[in-house]
């Protein structure tokens, strides 16, 4: 059983917090590519910039020396989503309207989204440093126990504070979501315009501001993904470079311009990714007994070495790209 | 003063013009068609009404005003309406949500309006939960005309309705647009079938190359020698 | 236009003389050595995506096998391995390989006795699962006795430019079954794989300790010309050694580059050009041209790939040191592809003149800013307030957002670059 | 004449999803004639010709070309075989020279292998000339001559349309599917186009096979014209013939619709 709980931590725990992450960088991965027909890579980067400005945040609320009951970057996180929402419209004004009023190819604007990660990753490291940060350097990282009323179980199952808060704001952002792209007027244009943005142009949606509508949620979803993935691991200049790609393959399996695939991918790949790297002997230990006495159980039983845990990511991209290249749910072409 | 004027308009998607010098005039008890061989710029022209293209040289007028170039979404409000040929649905989206979506640019109750719409096509009215891409040619014309409808339009531009439509659907859809002109709205369409388009025309156009060859009243066309010759295959 | 093209290459060889003046000889040989290495890789993306209209983000992953090839070839051998178990545990991986490998072709196969549908996705996907473990149940035993036994391979111990062709080779037969699994995808799903790839490769690279030594980098990497210790053996000044040893690195490099654009440009304004260029513009007329669009986008592909596994090489030979550490997207593929961009895609003086502007721009930048923020921070202090702290690391970063912003503003204001493709009008 | 058809479509059809374009279709194209192909909007007629040029193949059915089944090859590999197409909206390379669209269609060409350019310049030279001075021919043949250093994409429509005819006659087809030419072509250039299309028929002893919406060009070229609607043939016979029909007729041009405006 304690094998079992182990197993319940640090996959299940893992895995969704994990996918968590990667569905709000979907998310916003996909919509944007839905409307704007491209694909925005400087968003991992966007994410880091989130993390950024509400570590800002965070550390002047902790400079008034008050004390929260959640922790402090939580708190201050709405305000960080409306900084990186007027950043990430500034982005789109500066760099890739211009590009859309010329009527530059995707790809150009791809390339033009290279520019904007670097400019992020080099302002971002001017300004905020290189080194590895914390965002609970003042205040203590809260641990949850849940104790089995069970006999002989002696673990407990364990998650961090922001690992529930992480589940949680993920489940109310994508009810949000729905309800915004199902029931409100705003989010039926944008569904409208990712459909067929000719037609909806036709029909006398104003597409300027659907595009602004897109960079706001797609900006402050990334503010709301990088700071949680800060607050569950550690804040750095690389947090998000590094797993923009993950987000991008999971965008992609769940089919570019599908909210609801970018969802479910990500979870998928944060399950994938876990179980790959999962040491399964240790769910074979309990059943040692049953096993004849030749039969030793190996020490690792990893999928795959927990080094290459990123490339499991890509490994199901590049099946996805091969098998079924719309991706699990019908994607939009380009 | 017409309901929507072209004068000398020449247009096009940069480089070389694909209209040259086109006039259309239209009031808002008329039926009328535009066709022609393919390449003329019939499709063209009902673009450069909506903005959708460059107008180059030329004017367009909607009740007097000018809204040469004007972008959609200021021409919707106004009273303009454009069913495109293709792609004229929401593929992803209820049949219901694509008429919602015609109403995009109201601020006023639509629910009116879906009744009415739903009252001309029935067959939509019972499909309203479904997505329009499942829908067959036939309705998702119809989709696309109840679409154009819902922002109340006095102009009703089409683009070659009946294509691809079996006779049947074919002749709902003219039926329906007969329909919608007696509500008093103006109707501007573009057709291959000429003769059955001409046939309930109230002004034909014809043009060739970009430029206007023949203007006349639908029958009038349709008994031109020379019209038929050229343009109505003999 | 020629006056174009006499102007800029002009102010780029001011530009470098102003450096050699201002920073010294060995400096600035050294930054022409790696300056003409990247022009090498500016010149094999611009065949893939100036000609063949292939996006490929991937360039870091055929740098590091560029590396990985020169260090293998060239490295001394080491005794240790060869006299150990290792090489016959490393065969028994290559037939397990093997092995498996025949089980996936025999998978795919299952169609030929009728099997097919799911049952025949359900075999092949069985096939490599078994394949994988077949696999892993040799090659991890073999990999942690070599890693205690001999420490890693070692390497060959032959010529380094052997070690180069190597580079080129590898990266060539990588780009093939790249090209073969991704090549038909649309651009920004062939971006996106590409990056992939190249990530897979950097994970495969770092972490194969036993082959690369993985984080513990190797060196010293030998020269495929005298190095400043062998100068000084024959007598010259330390300052001298360095001078002539980098002259004669900077040399080998400059035919090479020579060599590789006469032959490219060549190609260019051949059929074969012309061909690439129509396959770009418009693959389905191309097809229906008569053209094997597909065949021919992964022979591009390969060909730009070799240059930048020589590229990559060329470097790592250089640098003396093979650190799977240091390759990073920003340094090893956005900046290529900036370089291209920059320079002109579609025209090979383009990408030679990007190559050899940018990274001058980027090398020069770093002591620019160090030299700008140690200002800024003297002023600070002088008006009481804080020095800015760690300003050699920040200032670094400077250069990255420049060179973000260079990349936008070129796209935006001279989108065809400093030397667009030309026409090639008949006489 | 269907014992030496150069095309023969037997029994295709083709449904994308659930919707059936072409069900059924049998068709020939004689040796040397210029075979018309037309009917309504959304007959079948593009999809049909779409699969006649490889670029998708049919659900069902088989394609002769020539007495070898061709069913499901790739354009690339029927333009080896000697059947070539034109678009009805010209696919042009754009950013290349009118000159050098024609240049690059020869096959085989020395100067495509890097090895040959490498290492036998002179004989990718020799070759060059031969297939420049093939170029200039055709060029002068079309009348294009003072617009040979343009770029494609520069243009006119009916320039286009000249140029994609042009490249059929820079190697020997054994047929040419042109697919509506007369489409954004004004009247003028028209006729110099049917000229070309005549004399290519007659003097050089091309097949073509034509979709075609403009009446006048299909009465002028095309015997005989085969009638396509709702997805199958419905008849076949001199374009005369068929005018007089009035089932083909009402099918393809419609009865006049009994609506009081």
């Amino acid at each position: 059983m304690n094998d079992f709980i182990f197993f319940f931590n640090q996959v299940v725990v893992n895995g969704i917090s994990l996918g968590s992450v990667y569905a709000l960088g979907a998310v916003g991965v996909t919509l944007i590519f839905g409307i704007l027909r491209f694909a925005h890579f400087a968003h991992g980067d966007m994410m880091t910039m989130g993390a950024y400005i509400a570590f800002v945040l965070a550390s002047l609320v902790a400079g008034l020396g008050l004390t929260l009951p959640l922790p402090t970057g939580f708190v201050v996180l709405p305000f960080a989503m409306v900084i990186a929402t007027l950043i990430a419209l500034g982005i789109d004004k500066g760099f890739y309207a211009p590009l859309r009023a010329r009527g530059a190819r995707p790809v150009t604007l791809l390339i033009a989204s290279i520019g904007v990660t670097m400019m992020i990753q080099g302002l971002v490291r001017l300004f905020g440093g290189v080194q590895t940060r914390s965002f609970f350097e003042t205040e203590p990282k809260g641990l949850i126990r849940i104790e089995l009323p069970f006999e002989g179980v002696t673990r407990p199952i364990s998650f961090t504070e922001p690992q529930l808060l992480l589940v949680i704001v993920t489940a109310i952002a994508v009810f949000a979501l729905h309800f915004f792209l199902t029931r409100s007027r705003l989010g039926k244009a944008m569904r409208a315009m990712a459909d067929n943005a000719d037609l909806a142009k036709v029909s006398g949606i104003n597409t300027a501001l659907v595009i602004r509508v897109t960079w706001i949620i797609a900006g402050s979803l990334a503010c709301l993904a990088g700071t949680m993935l800060a607050l569950d691991v550690s804040l750095q200049p690389a947090l998000a470079f590094n797993i923009v790609l993950p987000i991008f393959a999971a965008a992609i399996v769940g089919g570019l311009g599908q909210s609801y695939g970018a969802i479910a991918g990500g979870f998928l790949l944060g399950f994938a990714e876990t179980l790959a790297v999962f040491n399964w002997a240790v769910l074979l230990r309990p059943f040692r007994d049953s096993f004849p006495d030749w039969f030793e159980i190996p020490a690792n039983l990893a999928l795959v070495q927990s080094e290459y845990k990123l490339t499991v990511a890509f490994v199901i991209l590049v099946v996805v790209l091969l098998v079924r290249p719309t991706g699990i749910f019908k994607g939009a072409s380009s | 003063m017409s309901l929507v004027e072209l004068r000398d308009v020449t247009a096009g998607y940069g480089g070389a013009p694909i209209l040259k010098g086109v006039n259309i005039a239209i009031e808002a008890s008329d039926i009328g068609v535009i066709v022609g061989p393919n390449g003329a710029g019939k499709s063209t022209t009902l673009k450069a009404i909506f903005g959708l293209l460059k107008v180059q040289e030329g004017h367009v007028t909607f009740r007097g005003r000018d809204i040469t170039n004007a972008e959609a979404d200021r021409l919707v409000p106004m009273g303009l309406s454009f069913v495109p040929q293709e792609h004229n649905v929401f593929t992803s989206m209820t049949v219901h949500e694509n008429l919602e979506m015609g109403g995009f640019t109201r601020s006023d109750d639509i629910t009116g309006t879906l009744d009415e719409v739903y009252g001309m096509f029935p067959d939509l009215a019972a499909k309203r939960r479904q997505k329009a891409g499942e829908l067959s040619g036939g309705q998702r014309q119809m989709v696309a005309m109840g679409r154009a409808l819902m922002s109340k339009p006095s102009l009703l531009m089409l683009d070659e309705p009946s294509a691809g439509l079996s006779p049947r659907y074919m002749m709902e859809i003219f039926e329906q647009v007969a329909r919608i002109n007696k509500t008093g709205v103006g109707i501007l369409m573009v057709e291959q079938n000429a003769r059955q388009a001409l046939a309930f025309a109230t002004k034909g156009f014809v043009l060739a190359s970009g430029q206007n060859r023949f203007t006349g009243t639908g029958q009038e066309l349709l008994d031109d020698p020379d019209v038929a010759k050229s343009f109505l295959g003999g | 236009m020629t006056l174009r093209y006499v102007v800029l290459f002009g102010a780029l060889f001011a530009l470098i003389v102003g450096v050699g003046v201002l920073m010294g000889l060995p400096f600035t040989l050294r930054l022409l050595v790696e300056a003409f290495a990247f022009a090498l890789i500016a010149m094999g993306l611009n065949i893939q995506w100036g000609f063949g209209g292939l996006f490929n983000f991937g360039v870091l992953g055929m740098l590091m096998v560029g590396g990985f090839a020169v260090t293998f070839m060239s490295y001394p051998i080491n005794e240790a391995f060869w006299i150990s178990d290792g090489p016959i545990m490393l065969g028994q991986t290559l037939i397990a390989a093997a092995i498996g490998a025949v089980l996936i072709v025999l998978a795919h196969k299952a169609h030929r006795v009728g099997v097919t549908g799911k049952l025949r996705a359900a075999g092949i996907v069985l096939a490599w699962f078994v394949a994988y473990i077949i696999f892993r149940s040799q090659m991890d035993p073999a990999a942690s006795y070599i890693l205690s036994e001999a420490g890693w391979v070692g390497g060959l111990g032959l010529p380094v430019i052997l070690g180069w062709a190597l580079g080129g080779a590898l990266a060539a037969f990588i780009a093939f079954f790249v090209g073969k699994i991704s090549l038909g995808l649309r651009t920004d799903y062939l971006a996106i794989a590409t990056i992939g790839i190249a990530e897979i490769v950097r994970a495969t690279i770092r972490n194969t300790e036993w082959l690369t030594r993985g984080t513990l980098t190797v060196s010293p990497i030998p020269w495929p010309v005298p190095t400043p210790q062998a100068w000084q053996l024959w007598g010259a000044t330390t300052s001298d050694s360095f001078i002539y040893a980098r002259a004669g690195y900077l040399a080998l490099v400059v035919a090479l580059v020579i060599v590789a654009l006469f032959l490219i440009h060549r190609a260019y304004l051949s059929p074969w050009g012309r061909m690439m260029r129509a396959i770009r513009d418009n693959h389905i007329a191309a097809g229906s041209m008569g053209k094997d669009v597909k065949a021919r986008q992964l022979e591009i592909f390969v060909f730009g790939s070799v240059l930048m596994g020589i590229g990559g090489a060329i470097l790592v030979s250089f640098g003396s040191i093979y650190d799977p550490s240091s390759y990073q997207p920003i340094n090893h593929t956005f900046i290529v592809w900036v370089m291209l961009i920059v320079g002109g895609a579609g025209n090979n003086f383009g990408a030679l003149f990007g190559g050899l502007f940018i990274y001058m721009v980027w090398l020069l930048s770093e002591p620019l800013a160090q030299a700008l923020f140690a200002t800024v921070s003297n002023w600070s202090v002088s008006m009481g307030w804080h020095a800015i702290p760690d300003i050699n690391a920040r200032s670094v970063q400077m250069r990255v957002f420049v060179l973000g912003l260079i990349i936008t503003l070129a796209l935006r204001y001279a989108p065809r670059g400093l030397l667009p493709e030309f026409i090639r009008r008949d006489q | 004449m269907s014992f030496d058809a150069v095309i023969e479509v037997r029994n295709v059809s083709k449904r994308f999803g659930g919707l059936s374009a072409v069900s059924n279709c049998s068709l020939e194209v004689a040796r040397g004639s210029i075979t018309g192909l037309i009917g309504p909007n959304g007959a079948g007629k593009s999809t049909l010709f779409n699969m006649v040029a490889g670029n998708f193949p049919p659900s069902e059915g088989t394609i002769v070309f020539d007495g070898q089944d061709i069913t499901g090859l790739k354009p690339h590999q029927l333009f080896g075989r000697g059947l070539l197409r034109t678009f009805q909206i010209a696919h042009e390379f754009s950013n290349m020279t009118a000159l050098e669209n024609l240049m690059m269609v020869p096959p085989d060409q020395p100067g495509e292998s890097l090895a040959q350019i490498w290492f036998k310049p002179g004989v990718v030279a020799a070759r060059e000339a031969e297939v420049r001075q093939k170029a200039l021919d055709v060029i002068d043949f079309l009348k294009l001559g003072h617009v040979k250093n343009e770029l494609a994409g520069n243009l006119s429509g009916g320039q286009k349309k000249l140029l994609e005819l042009g490249r059929t006659m820079m190697v020997d087809a054994k047929a040419v599917l042109l697919d509506e030419v007369a489409a954004g072509v004004n009247r003028t250039l028209l006729n110099d186009l049917a000229g070309n299309i005549e004399r290519m028929n007659t003097e050089l002893g091309y097949t073509f096979f034509v979709i075609e919406h403009d009446m006048d060009l299909i009465a002028r070229l095309c015997d005989p014209v085969i009638v396509m609607a709702q997805g199958e043939v419905i008849a076949k016979g001199r374009m005369e013939e068929l005018r007089n029909n009035p089932e083909i007729v009402e099918a393809y041009f419609g009865a006049a619709v009994e609506v009081t405006p």
